[in-house]
């Protein structure tokens, strides 16, 4: 913790960055993103299990873009969405300093991006293992229970785009569920429009999804909407072998191809 | 009772499927009236979101079909069609709704026997699963719950 | 390895050698034959001239009673019969309602997903794997294979080795040290069903065979069906009468050929039943000392 | 009329609740399900819980649903036909177990639905509408109703409030005509109380901060570096709005196939990007900050100014909902000690 | 509201036969923005565009749907007869109710239902149609003609005749192909080098032709008129400017036994060697495999015989890039040999040869100098038989189709028999004559009647060797299937003619659709013989399927035409069937938030990258722009793009969804 303090210290100070992204104790003891720009402020940063927030989601925002060179607190799931963002052209390379967090809370020493995607090629990735739980269980359902299990859950849904806001890479200026020339999904919050806003935005996160969970955590409803777009980062690997954030180059599942992929339910 | 008639919308690309089906009709083969075709450039213009509303305005089921992998007129279109298919089909399945509903099939200009096959069986499958209320259901369902008895 | 195996009618009678020599060679290459149960007639040849349904329905029950003794892959050693399996199994598979009328009528489920193989196919996939280090003596001899209508046609159906010029048994002779030579008469029709009703034409088309086969210095017809067989062997009379010369070139199961390399003696493997006496001493190698006694026994008895 | 006190007991609270329900009423109570307490239409008595402290979701639902349909067309040969909806159909509801706070909002929501527009649909709910109040005998620290003028106990906006004591049974005060019919029409399940006291078991919830102070450094804060400061961490999500008793923005749809429809008024919010974009491409809340502000402007000012109420209760749900800990206490203290130039 | 007229066509019998057209007018007639309906026999006759062109007048339509034919045959017809009425001709649709409907469906309720469902999809399209202007792009005026052909020949010379550059290239040292290899052409048995070398000399010598033999074609980018085109060009291990052809080199050349491709393996030639004598360019080209200095890096005679010192072994393959504005494609056909029939020996019996070979055989400059020699042992054949169809029309084979050109060639070989063997005796089994072609069915019965070639009806079913004759074992179904065997020297098999080996692969490169065979598809079997589907592609000789050199010819001259017309303006204009991206005020511009995930999607790289600048030239944004000279229209992009900030102009999501909502607006009878 303290070398990160001194870590994110020294980048203010030398002018490298303009902003540090990190975690600080929030109200009633949870841990919340702070914006720090001022060194002597840098003692607010904390990291423990409580800071699970993915804090990638800022790099995009229009306000924090002004400050330029950022530095931020990135554990895992955060380097993988850094590199989603900067192989989809929404961030400079040159402008993200990641302040890298290893499996065991140390501060790794990240030079460059580059090394980030020398440290993600090494570690084995997936969704978290208590989800991945859940995802087995579900999988091993019958067709009619999973409906069953998603009409009950989606028909909550009150189209807050919590699970949209939170999520690093729902960065459209303009969603698709804000066309209406045509309509594509139906914006009012009933079973249909709920069905068709969750398949859409499966269906965007497939092969760009980290699994970082921030969709499900931020539904004030605690609908598990974040094990769609999970189970879509597992079957993306399965069928394509491509997992989403291990590299900088634009090669997400959907806008590549293998004249080989599989495809035994075409006839 | 009558056997229940269903209703297919074929999402078809235009240099093999289309052309294929006109040529199932140039050589006269008899098919289902079931099936209504839509005409593509191409199937990587396919959104799967039309798929689906296809699905909400009341189709019983749905035929993509396209050229067969390395013919397409664009040459890849149909690849990336291909993937795209594959993770809708995946993500319906985790979602408990029936893939079966939808047909994907590979048919050239020169097969033209092959579509008439296509839509047969597809006609006969969709039949067999019956109407696709659970998810037309949908479409009325919530809100004069909501207001009025719930 | 665990192989189903359908014997049929004439692998229980006529073919009994042929019978033998399948087991034995099995035996000797660790493949466990194990029979379906409760199996019946498969039709062949007169069924299907009569009777579609019947003739589907026969073969079909077989195939159900293989399915529901879980055997996948099952070995047919009769030409005939494997050809009706095979064709049952095709026309079936191709045709849903036609599959649902059959299984009704058999009051059984069919599936349809059985493995089936011919000799030969046994042979290529369990057995020539394993022939280098089982071979006693090479099989040395200069034979003409025949393959004859049923075990290569229809090719849509059975999609089994090049029709027209079928090399599978040929290859196998070939691993057997003996040579393999090129004749006319390959997949020449035999008479096959005619054998009863109409011996004379059998005893012209064998004829041609076996005359073909002699000339070119063949020492023997090697053969995978009983029919061909029968027509061949057993038929020899009505085939010298139209040669109008004594033929004696014996025919062989290819089985049989494999058991005297495999050093297996000849009594087990039904040699002794042939009608064309086959000169053991020509064809058969040294035997363990264990076994030289047998060795010696005079051979050409019929 | 003047309050009546009476006493009910916990197996003939259930007895009440029956005879509403059998009475042909839509109950909404809070249930605890999916990890979390929210109001649902007519669950089992034996459902229903009674010891949460905040339910996820307020009761604005049942006068202003997420999404509710205003009228339906269908198109001829001739032209549109409009078919306005029954008002008749609209249910009788009794909303049970609701907390001070969330009772107190409907007023709040009677001046935003009339005070220039009378609207029909929502005025025929709420003339239907039934609210049997539950004091607050804990709190956490999200709650703040005590700083906007309100208190665990108050009984503004119920028609019956019950306080549970600390005897089991419920003192039950009976505020309204439309109260007094319901507990008349049910006197056998009450007794008679003889002054029980309820403010010994209502929460304890500190005074935070002085409102019209707040007010006061709103009108003079627009411009401050406070709202870029506070709001950086905001993600722009509908949470807080569509938790909030008394956010009612609202956006609406259209739905239509082959020229047959409907038309459709469904929950929006402020926090949203797209909002208040104009076709021109024009923003006038163009970022977060400015967004995150209107929030707040709008409950703590512009609503005090043009409808004379607060535009918050205190309940404190959008902090316990915000993905983000946007904790609007936190900024409300904040604001408080603000200092602006006059 | 749109004003839309819809006009129902009977198609003569075709469509109304099966579908009640005056119901679909009627109904039609009722649906929203529609202001006009009617029916008529022939739409796409001149009175039947001229109903469409006065509706289009008096009722001032803004959109038209022709109910009639598929799209695909009569759209470009029926936009022409909108544009004729001043209306924009993308405003005009085509709801295909006879190749989808009426000719596919009987006559029932549920039919007539179907046709009106296409019809209303259609009106719905159309009311979301925007009239499009086309698109203009300059012409590159330099064809390509791939395949050194009789074909690729005729085309080349026609093309440069028109004063157009073109660019010839052949996969082989020299150009000839197959008509070069052959002795005698049918119907008038006159010599086919005497006729065809003077054109090869003539290609050579053409100021507007560049010829690159012993090259391919790499790769292909690019659209009509602007194609972008790679040739490699294969290291002839030759200074071909020193070279004289003088020939000394493979006189010299140490390795003489190297089966000639060129004799069909019945002759052979050096390492360093040119085809045939009058190759052209004549010009040797070094065969490395075979070469004895690649071999072992010893030799070198041919540099050190070389009077011109043009060797160069170092050589290395070349790739040429040119721009090219029409591309013909020339490939010609391979044929089947004998080895493909294990019921004719597999190719194991010497004597049994194919028909090409027999060319070879009986060519006057061939291996045996025009005697018709066995190949085993050099003797002439006494006894010859001639094998019809063999793979041809045959589905067990795979081979369904006709190879056309074998009836007449076997007739020619036989002929040629008798001619030169005197006392021979030709038999031919067939299955049917097709001798269609002027002068053809003449000449077979020639080969029957004076020349006594015994025609037998009738497959063979096997060859087999016996004491040095080839037993032929056939049937004469014209005696009642009566089996018959012959005794033969030498049998000849007219084998089937199939795609040449590659075109698949070059059909990948070049985007052009092809059949089952691998032979290239035209664009329409009777109307577009000749294009593909693929502007500014076109097809000339057997590539397309087998056929004769008459044929061919036509078919490259044909081809010609199609390219000096392309060639006949310096502006080409497009279909503007192009991807646009959505433009908006500032500040957003576009919805495009420049993810660019559209870019690797493209098959055309037809995505560009733009930057909106600020006045001070600070990039305020990135976002996509596309290149509508190279987007060709596929739309997979469209699909990709999360936030549909790209649509696709005549097929727009407003357009594909309302088609979806209005095609499943009715119940189904």
């Amino acid at each position: 913790m303290d070398n990160l303090r001194q870590k994110a210290k020294e980048l203010l100070e030398s002018k490298t960055v303009n902003l540090v992204i990190g975690y600080e104790n929030g109200t009633n003891g949870k841990a919340r993103a702070v914006f720090i720009t001022d060194p002597e402020k840098t003692g607010k940063l904390i990291y423990d299990e409580r800071c699970k927030q993915n804090l990638a989601v800022y790099l995009n925002k229009h306000e924090v873009k002004h400050y330029g060179k950022i530095a931020i607190v990135a554990p895992l799931m955060v380097m993988r969405s850094i590199l989603v963002l900067v192989s989809e052209c929404q961030v400079k390379k040159e402008n993200i300093v990641a302040l890298g967090i290893g499996e065991d809370g140390s501060l790794l020493d990240f030079p460059s991006l580059e090394v980030v995607e020398k440290y993600v090629a090494k570690i084995p990735l997936g969704n978290p293992q208590s989800d991945q739980e859940i995802l087995d269980k579900l999988n091993a359902m019958t067709m009619e229970q999973r409906r069953a299990f998603w009409q009950n859950e989606l028909e909550r849904c009150f189209k807050c785009y919590a699970c949209r806001a939170a999520c690093p890479m729902c960065y459209c200026l303009r969603c698709t569920v804000e066309c209406n020339q045509p309509q594509w999904i139906s914006a009012p919050a009933h079973p249909l429009g709920n069905l068709e806003w969750h398949m859409l935005r499966t269906m965007h996160l497939t092969g760009r999804c980290v699994s970082c969970g921030d969709c499900g955590r931020a539904c004030p409803l605690n609908i598990p909407i974040h094990l769609l777009t999970m189970q879509q980062a597992e079957e993306a690997f399965h069928m394509f072998g491509v997992r989403a954030g291990t590299s900088m180059k634009a090669e997400s599942a959907l806008s590549t191809y293998k004249p080989d992929d599989k495809e035994n339910f075409i006839l | 009772m009558e056997q229940f008639e269903p209703k297919l919308v074929a999402f078809v690309c235009n240099w093999c499927t289309y052309a294929g089906a006109d040529l199932t009709g140039t050589s006269r083969i008899k098919y289902a009236t079931n099936v209504r075709i839509i005409r593509f450039p191409c199937t990587g213009r396919i959104d799967f979101m039309l798929i689906s509303k296809a699905f909400a305005n009341g189709a019983d089921g749905v035929i993509v079909s396209g050229c067969h992998p390395n013919d397409c007129h664009y040459t890849s279109g149909n690849f990336h069609a291909r993937r795209r298919w594959m993770s809708f089909n995946a993500m319906l399945t985790f979602m408990g709704i029936d893939p079966d509903r939808i047909i994907f099939s590979w048919v050239s200009a020169a097969e033209g026997a092959k579509w008439a096959d296509v839509v047969n069986q597809s006609v006969e499958q969709i039949r067999k699963l019956g109407p696709f209320t659970e998810y037309q259901k949908l479409v009325q369902s919530g809100i004069e719950e909501e207001n009025f008895n719930g | 390895m665990k192989l189903g195996i359908y014997p049929g009618c004439s692998l229980t009678g006529s073919a009994r050698d042929y019978n033998e020599s399948v087991f034995a060679i099995a035996k000797a290459c660790d493949i466990q034959l194990e029979q379906v149960p409760d199996w019946n007639c498969c039709g062949a040849t007169a069924a299907h001239n009569m009777n579609k349904e019947l003739s589907l329905s026969l073969p079909a029950r077989i195939l159900a009673q293989a399915e529901k003794a879980g055997l996948t892959d099952i070995v047919i050693p009769c030409a005939a019969c494997y050809s009706r399996l095979m064709v049952t199994q095709h026309e079936l598979n191709n045709d849903p309602v036609l599959k649902n009328r059959i299984s009704e009528i058999i009051e059984m489920d069919f599936k349809g997903t059985t493995n089936i193989l011919n000799v030969v196919q046994m042979i290529d996939l369990y057995v020539s794997p394993v022939l280098k280090e089982k071979i006693v003596k090479n099989f040395s001899h200069k034979v003409a294979c025949y393959y004859g209508c049923l075990m290569v046609r229809p090719y849509k159906v059975l999609q089994y080795d090049q029709h027209e010029d079928p090399q599978g048994m040929d290859n196998v002779i070939r691993l057997l040290g003996g040579t393999a030579i090129d004749w006319g008469y390959k997949v020449e029709c035999c008479g096959a069903g005619l054998t009863m009703s109409k011996t004379e034409i059998v005893g012209m088309l064998s004829g041609k065979i076996v005359k073909d086969a002699a000339r070119r210095g063949a020492q023997a017809i090697v053969v995978a069906c009983p029919m061909c067989h029968s027509n061949l062997d057993m038929r020899r009379p009505a085939i010298n009468e139209y040669i109008g010369e004594k033929m004696d070139i014996p025919v062989i199961y290819i089985t049989q050929a494999i058991g005297l390399a495999l050093g297996i003696d000849e009594k087990t493997l039904g040699l002794q039943r042939h009608f064309v006496p086959v000169k053991m001493a020509e064809y058969i190698p040294p035997v363990p000392e264990s076994k030289k006694q047998k060795a010696k026994e005079p051979t050409n008895t019929i | 009329m003047t309050p009546e006190k009476k006493i009910i007991d916990r197996v003939a609270l259930d007895k009440l609740y029956e005879s509403l329900k059998a009475a042909g009423n839509k109950m909404f109570a809070p249930v605890f399900r999916n990890e979390q307490t929210d109001f649902e239409y007519n669950p089992n008595a034996s459902e229903i819980s009674y010891n949460h402290i905040q339910t996820t979701q307020s009761v604005k639902n049942t006068v202003f649903p997420k999404i509710e349909n205003l009228f339906r067309f269908e198109s001829s040969q001739k032209g549109v036909d409009l078919l306005n909806i029954d008002f008749t159909k609209v249910p009788r509801v009794v909303v049970w177990n609701a907390h001070p706070c969330d009772a107190a909002a409907f007023s709040a929501l009677d001046s935003v639905f009339n005070w220039d527009f009378k609207d029909e649909i929502y005025n025929s709910r709420r003339e239907k509408l039934a609210v049997i109040g539950m004091s607050c005998i804990k709190a956490d620290e999200n709650c703040f109703c005590t700083s906007v003028d309100l208190n665990p106990g108050s009984v503004k906006g119920s028609d019956i409030l019950l306080t549970p004591l600390a005897n089991g049974t419920y003192l039950a005060e009976i505020l309204t005509e439309q109260g007094k019919a319901i507990a008349d029409a049910n006197a056998s399940l009450f007794t008679a109380s003889n002054g029980e006291n309820k403010e010994e078991v209502l929460a304890k919830v500190e005074k935070q901060f002085d409102h019209s102070k707040v007010t006061e450094n709103l009108a003079n804060g627009f411009e401050n570096p406070f709202w870029h400061e506070f709001s950086l961490r905001c993600i722009g999500c509908g949470a807080c709005a569509y938790v909030c008793p008394i956010c009612t923005c609202f956006d609406i749809q259209d739905e239509s196939k082959a020229g047959n429809g409907r038309r459709l008024r469904c929950w929006d919010s402020c926090g949203f990007g797209l909002f208040t974009l104009h076709t021109s491409g024009h923003n006038p809340r163009e970022i977060q900050s400015q967004r995150w502000r209107q929030r707040v402007m709008h409950k703590f000012s512009y609503q005090p100014d043009r409808n004379e109420f607060i535009g918050c209760v205190g309940c404190g749900r959008c902090s316990r909902a915000c993905p983000v800990d946007m904790n609007i206490l936190e900024q409300l203290v904040a604001l408080e000690k603000l200092e602006v130039a006059k | 509201m749109s004003r839309i007229g819809v006009f129902v066509c009977h198609c003569g019998e075709n469509i109304s036969a099966t579908v009640d057209v005056a119901k679909v007018a009627e109904e039609a007639s009722k649906l929203p923005g529609v202001v006009h309906s009617v029916d008529y026999k022939y739409m796409c006759s001149d009175p039947g565009q001229t109903l469409v062109k006065e509706a289009i007048k008096e009722h001032n339509l803004t959109g038209v749907v022709v109910a009639a034919c598929s799209p695909r045959m009569h759209e470009p017809t029926f936009r022409k007869a909108c544009a004729q009425a001043g209306l924009n001709p993308y405003l005009s649709e085509m709801a295909n109710v006879r190749e989808h409907c009426s000719w596919v469906h009987e006559k029932s309720e549920q039919t007539t239902q179907k046709a009106f469902d296409v019809v209303r999809t259609m009106v719905s399209k159309a009311s979301n149609n925007a009239a499009l202007e086309p698109i203009k792009v300059p012409v590159t005026k330099r064809a390509l003609v791939v395949g050194g052909g009789v074909a690729g020949i005729q085309a080349a010379l026609d093309i440069a005749n028109t004063g157009h550059k073109v660019i010839l290239v052949e996969r082989s040292p020299s150009i000839g192909g197959l008509m070069a290899q052959l002795s005698e052409t049918f119907p008038t048995l006159d010599c086919s080098q005497c006729i065809l070398t003077p054109r090869m000399v003539e290609v050579a010598q053409h100021p507007n032709i560049t010829l690159y033999t012993h090259s391919e074609v790499e790769s292909v980018d690019g659209f009509i008129g602007n194609f972008h085109v790679k040739i490699r060009k294969k290291a002839r291990s030759l200074d071909e400017d020193l070279c004289t052809g003088c020939g000394l080199c493979t006189t010299k050349c140490p390795q003489k036994k190297i089966p000639s491709e060129f004799e069909q393996l019945l002759g052979t030639r050096p390492a360093i060697y040119t085809p045939f004598p009058q190759a052209v360019p004549n010009k040797p080209v070094i065969d490395r495999d075979n070469c004895t200095f690649y071999k072992t890096g010893k030799c070198k005679i041919c540099e050190i015989v070389c009077p011109t010192k043009a060797i160069r072994f170092d050589q290395e393959d070349t790739i040429l890039e040119v721009e090219i504005g029409a591309i013909v494609l020339a490939t010609g056909f391979d044929v089947k040999h004998s080895d493909f029939f294990p019921e004719y020996g597999k190719g194991k019996y010497k004597d049994v040869i194919d028909g090409l070979q027999f060319e070879r055989l009986a060519s006057a400059s061939g291996p045996t100098q025009g005697m018709i020699r066995r190949p085993s042992d050099g003797q002439i054949p006494k006894k010859i038989v001639f094998i019809a169809c063999a793979g041809s029309r045959d589905p067990a084979k795979g081979i369904e189709y006709c190879s056309k050109i074998c009836c007449m060639y076997t007739a020619k070989h036989a002929m040629l028999y008798k001619h030169k063997v005197h006392d021979g005796e030709a038999h031919v089994f067939y299955m049917d004559i097709r001798a269609g072609g002027k002068m053809y069915e003449e000449f077979v019965r020639r080969a029957i009647v004076e020349d006594h070639v015994n025609y037998t009806r009738g497959r063979v079913s096997t060859i087999y060797e016996l004491d040095g004759k080839l037993i032929v074992k056939g049937a004469d179904t014209l005696l009642g299937a009566q089996s018959v065997e012959i005794e033969a020297d030498m049998v000849v098999l007219a084998t089937a003619g199939v795609a040449s080996e590659g075109s698949e692969d070059l059909a990948q490169k070049m985007h052009v659709s092809y059949d089952q065979h691998k032979f290239f598809a035209e664009a329409h079997p009777k109307l577009k013989p000749v294009e593909t589907n693929t502007g500014g592609i076109f097809l000339a000789g057997a590539c397309q399927t087998t056929r004769d050199i008459p044929d061919s010819v036509a078919m490259a001259s044909g081809a010609a035409v199609k390219v000096a017309a392309l060639f006949s303006s310096d502006l080409l204009t497009r279909e503007p069937i192009v991807a646009r991206v959505n433009r908006i005020p500032g500040p957003s511009h576009s919805t495009c938030v420049g993810c660019f995930l559209c870019q690797p999607v493209c098959p055309y790289q037809a995505i560009e990258r733009e930057d909106i600048k600020d006045r001070a030239g600070n990039i305020i944004k990135s976002l996509a722009r596309i290149n509508e000279g190279l987007c060709q229209g596929c739309g997979t992009c469209v699909a990709l793009c999360r936030s549909k900030s790209i649509d696709l102009l005549g097929y727009t999501d407003n357009q594909m969804h309302g088609e979806v909502l209005s095609v499943l607006e009715e119940a189904f009878v």
